[in-house]
């Protein structure tokens, strides 16, 4: 491990960063986000398609010769902590970190060269789909089918908490056939793919559940390949999920900051009280905390190395965690106002909170990490 | 008093007796606040009394607390503000169908620049003749969009310093000049209210206490709350570690991790109950202490806490939800996710009603007797 | 349950607390406690007669038949809280409360009659002698064996953490027969007994290390009798100790207060700040809570009923963990003096924190107690 | 420098060297503190480039910052205060013993009436002619017993406001006048000592920096010792992990609530060593920075934690001891009891150095800019 190269943005990620952040207070400002999460779709498709033709972002860590700019993880990080910081409403996180991350890995040069390219130009919506009626993200739990007839392999089965489901262009499936469990590429166009949207806590990341009922796939890698390919793409989630988190809590102190700064009470600024003062600088040293293990994580997930599960578990719980303790902060530094909905807040609070229960709770991590660490 | 008891189930049995008729009787009977004056709800007795009026009518079948709850506000706090700080010929007007429902009360004292710090109240009353002219913004009011009339607290001597300036008056909300807009919570409901009054026309018959003496009904009705809201709320909170359990005994992928978060958390919610006991104790027998505000911390903690888990126990279902639809919580429908709605709502709890921050401030001054943060020089 | 009646001391009940507490301010204030903590007995044996003969402290629950008042366990919770708040060292835990526990409930008339007495006089210093090597107040690991031998018992085998062991005149010992685990009295004067003290971290109370050798023994009560009898008076013990308890972390908030109030710091005494402030008023919730429990328990203990399980495992987790918490407040509210030798604030975290690790750890009852609530 | 460093390795081989001749070599040919002047065991280089020599030295095999600790206060911020107020004829009379470890320093601010409080401070040093005559007290000073130097904080204008009025002196630890008794710690030991002043007698020559600034003086102190603090717990919080996850693989009775605190706390300690190898880089390329405030802060409740899990692990175990036997640290021998004796000195971890309270505070105000509490009226 060399350290403390890893802890530090450079100084070309940096400005990266200041642009990202740029664009997004043009593009998904909280009134953007505000409508976006009252639609069905909840995105908006003009701003997907500038987000890859302007700034590249679908296509950050594709290869060049898929159409990508070629991208380490580390770039991954810095603009999830911008999207996280925004509550960016998109499917970035299901198109470019879950379906990109199984592409990338699945060994299967055709299916890249297919469906890379579509991403990276923002022309495709992809996704992930494994969990089922449990949730879990656990190939265990998978029941759906995939048999083929003719040539060509049909699926059946329910997914549950499809992440932007009901608005992939591509689903990337896990199935069961007499090999274990396969990864399938389902069109959505293609027919035999039911989709009903979930109705979701945190509004501005959508969900869907989706039925197969014969409906046409290709298999992606070898058969029986996802044992070896998910666990490394939910590890990546694992941590583009934190970097989004640590964005998320570090965008609710600077806000906390903001207000104990201004608003006053009792004829002093409220940020002078211990009570608010002590909460914020409590707020300060996990925001820190989580950022350093966040651009350790990073790293290991753009390097070969077996430290990546350790990373991957530490930042989940960490970051989780974290990220619900400055939400509920921010909302109780703000008062009755942080408690309204005319106040952002609130989302704040139900992203964080969603976010810590979407690929496994912050317990969850820790039991893995003690397995992993022999405890 | 077992007598005049006797008499109210008699004449009219809870079972066959409408509701309003039942509590009016009561109210005429003396049995609605036993520690208030004869002819006002009351019969001058000892307030310690008013218990085992609530066990026998409870027994009975009478309309329990959970009825008043629909002016609980009212009955419990506003009313002896009244008392206390008010007149007979007020008294007459406003606490019978205070008692009985038919006008509901609400608090207008919080304002958008001034929350848990009342003193800095804006909200201008100046007098013309017999009346006084009101103008300015009320914030976080609950129940105003429904509400008869309100408590209003306002500056009527900007001169004077912070708490002295300020002076109580009741409001007709239905009047012109009083605006009420609702206002959205976390969950997307509407339990509370802005109200906007331009140059709303007050008789000075219904300034309660003298002028200037604002803050010391404010402090009334504040006491009142914390007792009420510790009072209110352990119901709330066992129903929480009540609602957990339940979850816990339908989660079928449990460990020893949770299981020990949710011991913990019973048993804080089994010592809650048993503090409150004793809170509730002194209540009956004396003026409200500051038991209300350990009340308040506690359960305020509890909830969020006990919400917390059961979205952890819920795992990724807890990320479902119902609808943000804006509603009136009296025309809340509980879907199936019930607990979500509480999970987000329970954040409220350590704000409304004196924030957590406030509740140690008081215990720390007025229970442990520690010294007050300086006023700022200058 | 009828809980109103029992969560406020009676006016007799406040008198003799204040009799009990103006008495332990005279014959045990802390100069006495540094005294005696660096002795090898531990305590005042003038104290000690004086606590049975002026105020008849040890034979407060014994039978007046036997010599004692009669009263109730309440009573007794009174007198274990002043005795927590003044860090009384004196085998009384141990006499009046673990030996005298079995003693009552052992259904041996004429082992009341030949021990009680000498209890309630002050005489007799007594203990129980369970747990072995693991530490562990468990029946399961009693490996001390009882023999019968020429119309004697005899005992052999080590037993661990005895309070009080090192003076204890009388010793109620767990040991294992054919039939089962049965309580034994050794006489220490008898031969067969060696003691070594332990080196505590709580000096003002004492424990030690006895080894039978051949120790002759009487058998009390029925054979194998001690898993009927032990299970109710570990019970007991555990909200005994939490009176103690909660005795003891109501004088930490007191001496955090009376600082607080006093020192000042940047020109202002640091109890108007709110870190010192809102640390205080969240003691004073856990110590009006865990008085809530333990009053409540106390009257678990008084009465027959079948609450008793339920109380004591909440009480000992709860006030554990509530007198750790005060007394580790009390030394950061303290500063440098509270963490210096020559202030009693440490004196207290020892007793606390060995106070949790005596009969079992807040999580242990917190496991026992999920288990009695079916979760 | 690539050149220097070998010749101090080339001429004075670490592994055949006397550990003092080695420390002098060092000093002399300015590789002690690079960024320190020419001469003043310094090359006026940038603060960075002490990172690369302390890496070479260590992997050579020379005496590490460990052996430094045997007078870390003198050499990690006493050094520097120095150096940045005093002038030349005091760096050559003093540095050189400092950095070998001839002379141990110490640091004398605290007093009884003013802990946390420095500006409170209230022992006088009164000029007569060339010479200060000191008298007062001071207390909870580190390594006092076996210092032959202190850096000391003392009021030279009582009419000043409270920051004003203090003065810098170095003070000859052996003079008449100077006594030091030792002060016993929670665990028995004796790590810190009062000193008492009695018409101690300081020549002018011994003043660093001009009177009245001895407030600045002591902030570059306090600033060098969050950091130095910082880092020295660093090590210590990752010594304090590794004892319990080393006690864990020995405890036969475990279970999955310890097990997740046990993870939990891993976790802490690993974000915490990664954000301080990130104020570590700070640190070598600017001037101390707020991130030591972090981390002692950090450090502190961590290892409080991990010691009170590990008392948990060993159960009843947990209550023994070794000796409470008075001693200094330096003659400490370690028992089979050290992680109880670790269990009560951590207790001391958030007051020593600068209070947790007074972390946050530097955190709220210098990190994110909240505003200071108000000074009290009047």
């Amino acid at each position: 491990m060399n350290d403390p190269i890893v802890l530090a943005y450079s100084e070309e990620q940096e400005q990266f960063r200041d642009v990202v952040r740029d664009f997004l207070s043009k593009v998904s400002p909280e009134s953007e986000v505000r409508r976006l999460m009252e639609t069905d779709e909840g995105f908006d498709r003009t701003v997907w398609h500038r987000m890859a033709t302007d700034l590249g972002l679908q296509g950050l860590i594709i290869p060049e010769e898929y159409g990508g700019s070629g991208a380490s993880f580390r770039e991954l990080g810095v603009v999830l902590e911008q999207m996280g910081a925004a509550l960016l409403t998109a499917p970035y996180l299901s198109t470019s970190v879950l379906a990109t991350g199984v592409l990338l890995r699945c060994g299967d040069d055709s299916a890249r060269a297919d469906y890379l390219p579509g991403i990276a130009s923002g022309e495709t919506v992809a996704t992930l789909a494994l969990a089922e009626e449990s949730g879990r993200w656990d190939l265990e739990d998978v029941e759906t089918r995939a048999v083929r007839g003719n040539g060509r392999w049909r699926l059946n089965g329910t997914k549950n908490f499809v992440l932007d489901g009901h608005v992939a262009d591509l689903v990337l499936v896990a199935a069961r056939t007499a090999s274990g469990v396969g990864l399938f590429a389902v069109d959505t166009r293609a027919g035999g793919v039911g989709r009903e949207p979930l109705s979701t806590m945190d509004q501005t990341r959508k969900q869907a559940r989706l039925d197969f009922r014969d409906a046409p796939a290709r298999l992606i890698g070898a058969e029986g390949s996802a044992a070896e390919v998910l666990p490394v793409v939910l590890d990546l989630a694992a941590v583009a999920l934190a970097a989004e988190q640590v964005g998320g809590a570090r965008r609710c102190l600077e806000m906390s900051v903001a207000h104990a700064g201004e608003r006053v009470q009792f004829g002093r600024p409220i940020g002078s009280f211990q009570a608010v003062k002590h909460k914020c600088a409590d707020v300060l040293v996990e925001v820190e905390s989580a950022q350093s293990i966040v651009q350790r994580a990073l790293w290991a997930a753009s390097e070969p190395g077996d430290d990546l599960p350790v990373l991957a578990a530490m930042a989940g719980s960490y970051c989780s965690d974290a990220y619900v303790r400055a939400a509920a902060e921010n909302i109780q530094i703000h008062g009755a106002m942080g408690f309204s909905w005319e106040f952002s807040a609130h989302l704040y609070l139900k992203r964080a909170k969603s976010s810590e229960l979407l690929l496994g709770s912050a317990a969850c991590h820790r039991r893995r990490l003690a397995g992993l660490l022999g405890l | 008093m077992t007598g005049l008891l006797r008499r109210l189930l008699t004449a009219t049995p809870p079972a066959s007796t409408d509701e309003t008729v039942f509590l009016e009787r009561q109210f005429d009977l003396g049995l609605a606040w036993v520690q208030f004056p004869v002819g006002s709800g009351g019969l001058g007795a000892s307030r310690s009394l008013q218990a085992v009026v609530r066990r026998v009518l409870t027994q009975a079948g009478a309309p329990t607390q959970d009825e008043y709850l629909r002016n609980a506000l009212g009955v419990g706090m506003i009313a002896p503000a009244l008392v206390e700080h008010g007149h007979r010929e007020q008294w007459n007007r406003w606490l019978r169908p205070l008692f009985t429902g038919a006008e509901i009360w609400c608090q207008l004292f919080s304002e958008p620049g001034a929350g848990s710090d009342i003193a800095a109240l804006t909200t201008r009353a100046v007098r013309e003749g017999g009346e006084w002219v009101v103008n300015g913004q009320k914030i976080w009011t609950t129940a105003a969009h429904r509400a008869r009339r309100g408590l209003l607290l306002a500056r009527t001597d900007p001169q004077a310093p912070r708490h002295r300036g300020l002076t109580a008056f009741v409001v007709d909300m239905g009047a012109p000049g009083v605006e009420v807009r609702p206002l959205r919570q976390i969950d997307g409901s509407a339990h509370l209210n802005e109200v906007f009054f331009t140059d709303l026309r007050v008789p000075d018959a219904d300034r309660i206490g003298g002028e200037g003496e604002g803050w010391q009904v404010a402090l009334t009705i504040l006491m009142n709350e914390r007792v009420s809201i510790g009072g209110g709320v352990a119901d709330e909170g066992g129903g929480a570690i009540a609602e957990a359990i339940e979850l816990w005994h339908r989660t079928a992928v449990r460990d020893d991790v949770m299981r020990d978060r949710l011991v913990r958390l019973w048993i804080q919610a089994e010592s809650a109950r048993l503090l409150n006991l004793r809170a509730a104790h002194n209540y009956d027998t004396n003026v409200p202490g500051p038991e209300g505000s350990i009340a308040k911390l506690v359960y305020a903690q509890l909830k969020q806490q006990v919400y917390e888990l059961c979205l952890d126990l819920k795992g990724p279902r807890g990320m479902l939800f119902g609808s943000y639809n804006m509603h009136h919580p009296e025309d809340h429908v509980p879907d199936d996710f019930e607990i979500q709605r509480r999970y987000l709502f329970a954040r409220g709890d350590s704000i409304g009603g004196g924030s957590s921050e406030v509740m140690r401030n008081i215990l720390g001054e007025r229970v442990l007797g520690l010294p007050k943060e300086p006023r700022p020089a200058g």
